[in-house]
């Protein structure tokens, strides 16, 4: 999408859920209309949970650790022979202890890389920064407008707020 | 071992280890090239004599090459040499056996040592200052020659004396040659270990005044009376070989060992029994257990020609009865009676005595004594019981002389017009009482010559210092006095080559007597050491074993190689008993002291790792902790827990320990294998002068003693001083292997 | 509260982008400290670990014990942050940021030790599993390798859990400052803006981090007490040991984070947000832990003294009547004689109340760790073998200067991030505190007519 | 368990030992065990391999004393080797507890895990006043500043003597190779042997009857049998 065919209006949190409700009255999508706010509107009705995949990302990057772990404690030792005059090496209950950490590391580490991949280096660009916003403020409007609604979407924001448009 | 086994053996065992490397880059010096008998990379084992002690062990030496840093007439440089790495027993030498204590291990660092003498010395300061400057051997050699020429001059030969400590074999006769050749009396000795009263015993009791030797592996009962014989006495490895056997060396049979004295020694603590008596009583108890035997007639079968029909009724007489016993030696009857009867029960039973017992007033009465129990018991030249090795029959090898004459001198006053002393591997200065005297007398004395590879106490007031070889890089002889039922002559050709410029003493007193020409010429006609040993040894053995000319060469070979010559066949032969073999009258132990104010017997004992102090100077020996304290690197004094409590005396508190004739500050090490009123304390510490392991650490035992002999033998009364002590308020951390005591206390405060 | 959302900001950010002289004069302090600490690392690695006052049998001293210490401490972060997250308790809102902190420097600390007590720290890398020239491979039976995964998983999981909150917050900053302030926030801010999709997977992210990172917690705090209980030592080799290291972390842990929220109260003025009520809820919490150790300790020696093995009971009396006895009764009066009343009576469990008690049990769990640890090994089961211990001046050094560098860290990154998370002490405001106010509130529309709305 | 031919083993005659501490030497002499002063022994870092424990036993007048020499057990399930986390300490082909000085990171956590408190640790590096490091035997290295050491059953003798059998083409023979203290002890208290030999003098000391194990409750299957001291009675002949 680009920006420049982004509309957008300031305004205050009671003035953003109706401009929402008109956005969405006049047409507008809910994907294609955007909220930015400075904390989350739990009290509002703007918001709108969709479903996330992450849990099951998380499980899939777990089990990947757990693999890893796997390999690491049994593979190398036989990779790395030493004579050790026929003391066991490789051992159920301590590589069981190694396994679990590399399955947690796992998790860990893809919990992080789904969320940046998802939720904010995509939108890097694409999104205005508008520092009002962190004075309280919202920053609502439509990301791509159609040609055809334009004027009706100008018009219906700047009833909430000054309209802005981020180039 | 091969060559190829040994880089076989480099692979595996790691790389060869010269820490010379880290430091000054080789090239930086000259490297000396000198033909070497070794094989680069190849350990071989040579043979040599362990001369630590009296024992006379044979020692197999593990030799390597290596590169030392050596100096040269003045100059730095570098020798790849032959080494000795290791000392071990020699498996063939009858005496130990391929067995040695710790200290012959130990002798290693001797030739190592950072402080030993590189060269000869000349004091430079005033005499006791201990300011020397370096000057060659011809200087050296010349200016002993110029000052016996001067003697002789002015025919003061008689005022030469020469001062060794217990020294036999060729070394010896060297020198009485030497000392006769100049008109000069015999060589004097001096150390605080060679048992006079024992031998001045044998003599009495048996005809010769040699020590005693043990069959202790073949027999069932033995009866210490203060002897460390599996520590320092004697001949302790020999006699720790047979204690092992007389334990378990016989299936099904395990022989008793009791222990006769006041303060547990490691020896004691591997007692069956362990009898306390009072100090000085050891005697009394003696006679007490012989009596009961010769009145039962325990010993039917005691072979008559020991003793003869008076002795057996004197012994009978009830002055050696179990109640008086009792009362004279705190023996309670009841056990003397036991005792007497178990000893008597087994076919061999042996009683043995040494340390304190011969160190108290009355030290010649209490080894008769135990002779006399020994006679009883029909044990000499008996298996298992006591006899004295044979030594070598047809070599004139010289009587071993011993402290007395020295002492007696001393106590004399004939040191006053003595003008010229050489000094040789012994140090009185240290080992003698303040009362004595010793070190203003012999400072008194104009020209002294030492010979020793150490300055020591007695050794820093020489104005001549001509260090000698270490044993290692010398010619060894020696004629083992005890310890072995065989013929033995142990002889060493070096096993290594000097590492400094230090000569042979022997080889400079050859030199010397070259030098003076005349009779002493004559009577030195050997052009070195190694000539003497070979005249002397050589010659008369293969004489006595009637080898043909032709083989005397390979004969000679074989002992060089053998580390000696021992004769399996040799039988000990049994003492023959003196004609005037009596029981001697008990005459009580007198101690310096009253017992009010000095209300402690002050017992010092034979280090187990510095002897009477001569090896102190070793750190592995400073570092090996001692079997009962477990102190390392000092001294102390061991008093019994009750003792302690009552003078609220705490471990490594400092004590000031007073006899009437010196003070010492030692910390305290409590012992609960020690009488009431006995307190003891190791010798061979508290040196102030002998190199820097040594130097100024604990204190010296000696110094404590009352200047008291032993009756009819004038030598020092060692255990028969008194001492008081208290707490100085100071404490101490003593270097301690372990802080506990006891294995159950498990909860220590 | 009273506080607007503009109030809160204001007040939250004034400490990141105000700086007082007396900042500067703090950090230059403790600066110098952890230098001093630092050489004296160095003066150890030179001359060799003989130095420091280890011996045989006693191997391991203070190092050790601080290491055990420190990794207790770090569990602050996780249960305080993670529980009360998962539990959704909205008085946590201002205390988190501060307990993730801690968990993370705590957990740096810690981790220094092990490398600051080896024979030859420069080959510490040894640990790690790679292909190396040295044709070997790492020992995984040795709980030192447990400890090496255990440690960085834990440490990674605790910074992500630390950073993720931190970037509306960078976003925040990011508007509200200039120059290179600007551009340094921008960039941590990770392109944060802050649509409301972003705000669902950042709590998404959190609820499943708070989830993964406490069994990483407990499992951590177990291999540490496993790096003793593997071994036969007396008093070391028992199966109690590894819920009563977690429990003892735990402890620390919470008192660690109250000392540190007490101190950033009276320094950062943050008095309306660190209230009272935090405190009391983190002092019943604080109780009911010290209860727990108490227990664990009771259950231990109990075990101990009734089994009456002679091995193990020489350590017990060791530390009950012999030469460690005056510092155990120290550490319980620490843990929990004081702590109890302080903390049970609710009069007394003020902010000053828990003050104390929490600065008593760190004084009193850093006790417990070295009474875990000396006199086990100086009297293990060869009495001729017993030892004693006393460290030198190097161990000490180091020793306090950690607590100087827990503090230097701690305030720097106060200069660089809010310790208190503005977003989510706005996000907790209830909507009557918009200056805006309810009345606008009247058109309440219902999301039925947003989604039913035709698009 | 041990995967070779030779399962080297030992047996200690408490009735033979004396407590003389020949055999204390005779290792520091062959493994280049360096002293290390008085400040540092008062520190407790003796560096010897073998020691010889003294435990007084009653009061004066009856005091009795127990020596008993220590040095490692090469536990057959020894609890210091598995805690070393880079193999440092490990098991050799013929059952030893290894030691391999340039694994070392200086952890010590093997010389917690001993109960036998035998390993000793180089606090600081050794140093030899010269000359006397031309002592240093060349068959063993000299251990650096950090890394942990112990008894090793003088494997380099061991190893020597493998050679010089298998070069003259033969087994080796009972008492071949001997350790440095065994080779010293005068009263024949310290046995050296093969395990694996019934016939051996040493597998013949561990069968009897006075034979025990240290700290055998441990589970850690010591190779070093010790013998308790016998006591006399009059029938004991």
């Amino acid at each position: 999408m680009k920006p420049q065919n982004a509309l957008y209006a300031l305004c205050s949190r009671p003035q953003a859920e109706k401009s929402l409700v008109a956005l969405v009255s006049a047409g507008i999508a809910m994907d294609n209309i955007v909220v930015i706010s400075s904390e989350p509107l739990d009290h509002y009705q703007v918001r709108r949970r969709k479903k996330t995949l992450m849990p099951w990302l998380v499980v899939c990057g777990a089990a990947l650790g757990g693999t890893a772990g796997f390999l690491l404690a049994t593979l190398t030792q036989a990779s790395y022979p030493i004579a050790t005059g026929g003391m066991s090496v490789v051992t159920f209950w301590t590589d069981g202890i190694i396994i679990y950490e590399l399955t947690m590391l796992g998790a860990i580490l893809s919990t992080i890389l789904v969320f940046l991949s998802t939720s904010t280096l995509l939108e890097w660009r694409s999104l205005p920064v508008e520092p009002e916003v962190s004075a309280g403020k919202v920053l609502i409007g439509v990301a791509s407008v159609p040609q055809r609604l334009r004027e009706r979407v100008a018009e219906l924001l700047s009833a909430f707020g000054e309209v802005k448009q981020y180039h | 071992m091969e060559r190829r086994d040994f880089l076989k053996l480099g692979v595996l065992t790691g790389a060869t280890v010269t820490l010379s490397s880290c430091e000054k880059p080789a090239q930086q010096l000259t490297r000396f090239v000198v033909e070497e008998d070794f094989v680069p990379g190849v350990a071989s084992w040579k043979p040599s004599v362990c001369t630590l002690c009296g024992a006379g062990c044979g020692v197999m030496v593990r030799v390597s090459d290596g590169d030392a840093e050596v100096i040269r007439n003045r100059q730095h440089g570098i020798i790849r040499m032959g080494l000795a790495k290791k000392l071990e027993g020699n498996p063939e030498h009858p005496v130990n056996r391929g067995k040695l204590c710790a200290r012959g291990q130990a002798g290693l660092q001797l030739t190592y040592h950072p402080d030993r003498l590189r060269a000869p010395l000349k004091r430079s300061g005033s005499r006791g200052s201990g300011e020397f400057s370096e000057i060659t051997w011809q200087e050296a050699v010349g200016e002993v020659v110029s000052g016996l020429e001067n003697l002789r001059a002015r025919d003061r030969g008689d005022r030469i004396r020469f001062l060794t400590g217990t020294l036999r074999g060729q070394r010896h006769n060297l020198i009485s040659r030497f000392m006769a050749s100049l008109g000069a009396p015999a060589p004097l000795h001096y150390g605080p270990l060679d048992e006079p009263v024992l031998r001045q015993a044998s003599l009495l009791s048996f005809g010769h005044a040699r020590m005693p030797s043990f069959d202790l592996a073949r027999s069932d009962y033995i009866i210490s009376f203060g002897a460390d014989f599996l520590g320092t006495w004697n001949s302790p490895v020999a006699q720790a070989i047979g204690y092992g056997e007389m334990r378990r060396g016989h299936p099904g049979s395990r022989g008793k060992f009791v222990q006769v004295e006041q303060r547990m020694s490691q020896t004691g603590a591997n007692a069956d029994e362990w009898v306390t008596c009072f100090p000085g009583s050891e005697g009394l108890l003696a006679l007490g257990l012989a009596h009961i035997i010769a009145k039962e007639k325990l010993r039917p079968n005691s072979p008559e020609t020991i003793l003869s029909r008076e002795v057996e009724e004197q012994l009978k007489s009830e002055l050696y009865g179990s109640a008086e016993t009792e009362e004279k030696t705190g023996v309670s009857a009841t056990r003397v009676e036991r005792l007497a009867r178990e000893m008597a029960a087994p076919p061999a039973a042996v009683a043995l005595i040494g340390g304190a017992p011969l160190a108290h007033t009355n030290g010649l009465f209490n080894a008769v004594a135990v002779y006399i129990l020994n006679a009883v018991l029909g044990s000499p030249g008996l298996p298992g019981g006591m006899f004295f090795a044979p030594g070598l029959a047809t070599t004139k090898e010289p009587q071993p002389s011993s402290s007395p004459e020295f002492v007696s001198e001393l106590l004399s006053g004939k040191f006053e017009n003595v003008e010229a002393l050489f000094l040789h591997q012994a140090n009185p200065v240290f080992a003698t009482p303040a009362g004595w005297q010793v070190l203003d007398k012999l400072g008194r004395i104009p020209s002294i010559v030492s010979f020793s590879s150490f300055i020591d106490e007695t050794t820093v007031l020489a104005d001549l210092i001509l260090p000698d070889h270490s044993p290692l890089e010398s010619w060894l002889d020696d004629v083992p006095e005890s310890g072995t039922s065989e013929a033995v002559l142990s002889l060493s050709a070096p096993a290594m080559r000097p590492l400094h410029e230090t000569r042979a003493m022997p080889d400079v007193l050859l030199e010397i007597g070259n030098k003076l020409g005349g009779r002493v010429k004559q009577a030195l006609p050997w052009g070195s050491f190694e000539e003497m040993l070979r005249a002397s040894y050589s010659e008369s053995l293969s004489a006595e074993l009637s080898l043909p000319t032709g083989e005397q060469e390979k004969f000679w070979q074989k002992v060089v190689e053998r580390g000696g010559w021992w004769d399996d066949g040799r039988q000990q032969s049994p003492p023959k008993p003196s004609s005037k073999f009596e029981v001697p009258a008990f005459t009580p132990p007198s101690f310096d002291g009253n017992q009010d104010e000095f209300p402690f017997y002050f017992q010092p004992y034979v280090s187990g790792a510095f002897l009477d102090g001569s090896v102190a100077h070793l750190p592995w020996l400073q570092e090996l902790p001692d079997p009962l304290s477990t102190v390392m690197w000092g001294a102390w004094l061991e008093v019994n827990p009750r003792t302690a409590d009552k003078l609220g005396i705490k471990p490594g508190d400092l004590l000031n320990v007073r006899s009437q004739h010196g003070r010492l500050e030692i910390p305290a090490v409590i012992n609960p294998g020690i009488a009431f009123d006995v307190v003891a304390m190791p010798m061979g510490q508290g040196h102030e002068n002998f190199g820097r392991y040594a130097s100024r650490r604990g204190a010296n035992a000696m110094k404590l003693l009352a200047p008291i002999a032993v009756a009819q033998v004038p030598t020092l009364a060692w255990a028969a001083t008194r001492v008081h002590i208290e707490k100085i308020g100071k404490k101490t951390q003593l270097a301690l292997a372990s802080r506990v005591l006891r294995e159950e206390e498990l909860e220590v405060r | 509260m009273a506080k607007t959302a503009e109030e809160i900001q204001r007040d939250l950010l004034r400490p990141v982008l105000k700086t007082s002289w007396r900042f500067v004069l703090v950090v230059a302090g403790l600066g110098i400290c952890v230098l001093a600490g630092f050489s004296a690392w160095m003066y150890q690695a030179t001359n060799g670990i003989g130095v420091a006052g280890i011996n045989r049998p006693v191997f391991w001293g203070f190092y050790i014990t601080n290491f055990v210490f420190w990794i207790g401490i770090s569990h602050a972060g996780t249960l305080i942050s993670a529980i009360l997250r998962l539990s959704n308790a909205t008085w946590r809102r201002p205390i988190t940021r501060c307990a993730e902190v801690i968990t993370v420097f705590a957990l740096m600390i810690g981790a220094m030790f092990p490398i600051v007590h080896l024979g030859r720290p420069w080959l510490a890398f040894w640990l790690v599993p790679y292909p190396s020239e040295r044709g070997l491979w790492p020992n995984y039976r040795s709980p030192l390798l447990w400890d090496f995964f255990a440690i960085n998983t834990y440490l990674i999981g605790s910074v992500s859990f630390l950073f993720l909150p931190i970037i509306p917050d960078c976003a925040l900053l990011r508007d509200r400052s200039s120059g290179w302030r600007r551009r340094l926030y921008s960039g941590l801010c990770l392109g944060w803006r802050g649509t409301q999709k972003q705000w669902q997977q950042l709590e998404t992210a959190m609820h499943i981090m708070a989830i993964v990172i406490i069994p990483v917690a407990v499992s951590v705090h177990s291999i540490v007490s496993w790096d003793f209980a593997m071994t036969p030592v007396p008093m070391w080799h028992s199966t109690i040991f590894a819920p009563y290291f977690v429990a003892g972390a735990i402890f620390s842990g919470i008192a660690a984070l109250i000392v540190a929220m007490v101190l950033l109260r009276s320094f950062l003025h943050l008095e309306e947000y660190l209230t009272a009520q935090c405190f009391d809820n983190l002092g019943k919490l604080l109780l009911v832990m010290s209860l727990l150790w108490f227990y664990f300790v009771f259950a231990e020696r109990l075990t101990t003294w009734y089994g009456n093995a002679k091995p193990e009971m020489a350590v017990l009396w060791l530390t009950q009547r012999g030469p460690f006895r005056q510092l155990f009764w120290v550490m319980l009066c620490c843990n929990f004689v004081i702590p109890f009343p302080l903390l049970a009576i609710k009069k007394l469990r003020t902010i000053p109340g828990t003050f104390i008690a929490s600065v008593t049990i760190i004084a009193g769990m850093w006790i417990e760790r070295y009474l875990i640890i000396v006199p086990s090994l100086s009297h293990k089961f060869l009495p001729y073998t017993w030892g004693s211990y006393r460290p030198t001046w190097v161990e000490i050094t180091i020793t306090s200067v950690t607590f100087c560098a827990m503090a230097l860290l701690f305030i720097v990154f106060s200069k660089i991030v809010p310790v208190v998370s503005v977003w989510e002490l706005k996000a907790g405001l209830p909507p009557g505190s918009r200056p805006a106010g309810a009345s606008d509130r009247d058109g309440q529309l219902e999301p039925v007519q947003i989604l039913g709305a035709p698009s | 368990m041990s995967t070779s031919s030779h399962h080297w083993g030992m047996a200690v005659d408490l009735d033979r030992c004396t407590g003389c501490g020949a055999c204390v030497i005779a290792c520091q002499a062959e493994n280049n065990v360096p002293t290390v002063g008085e400040e540092e022994v008062k520190r407790g870092r003796v560096m010897h391999w073998i020691r010889i424990e003294r435990y007084y036993e009653g009061e004066f007048p009856n005091p009795q004393i127990k020596f008993r020499p220590v040095l490692c057990q090469q536990c057959d399930n020894a609890p210091c080797e598995p805690v070393c986390p880079t193999y440092a300490s490990y098991h050799t082909a013929e059952g030893l507890n290894g030691q391999v000085y340039n694994r070392c990171i200086g952890t010590r956590y093997c010389g917690n895990a001993c109960p036998y408190s035998v390993r000793t640790f180089n606090f600081f590096n050794p140093r030899w006043d010269k000359p006397l490091h031309l002592q240093l035997n060349p068959d063993v290295s000299v251990r650096q500043v950090g890394v942990m050491e112990k008894c090793t059953f003088c494997v380099q003798r061991i190893k020597a003597a493998e050679i010089q059998a298998e070069t003259e083409g033969r087994s080796l023979r009972d008492g071949e190779p001997a350790p440095a203290c065994v080779a010293s002890c005068p009263p024949r208290a310290l046995v050296f042997g093969d395990l694996n030999d019934p016939n051996s003098e040493v597998s013949r000391l561990a069968r009897s009857p006075r034979g025990g194990k240290l700290l055998e409750e441990l589970g850690t299957r010591p190779k070093i049998t010790y013998l308790q001291r016998g006591s006399w009675d009059g029938e004991n002949r």
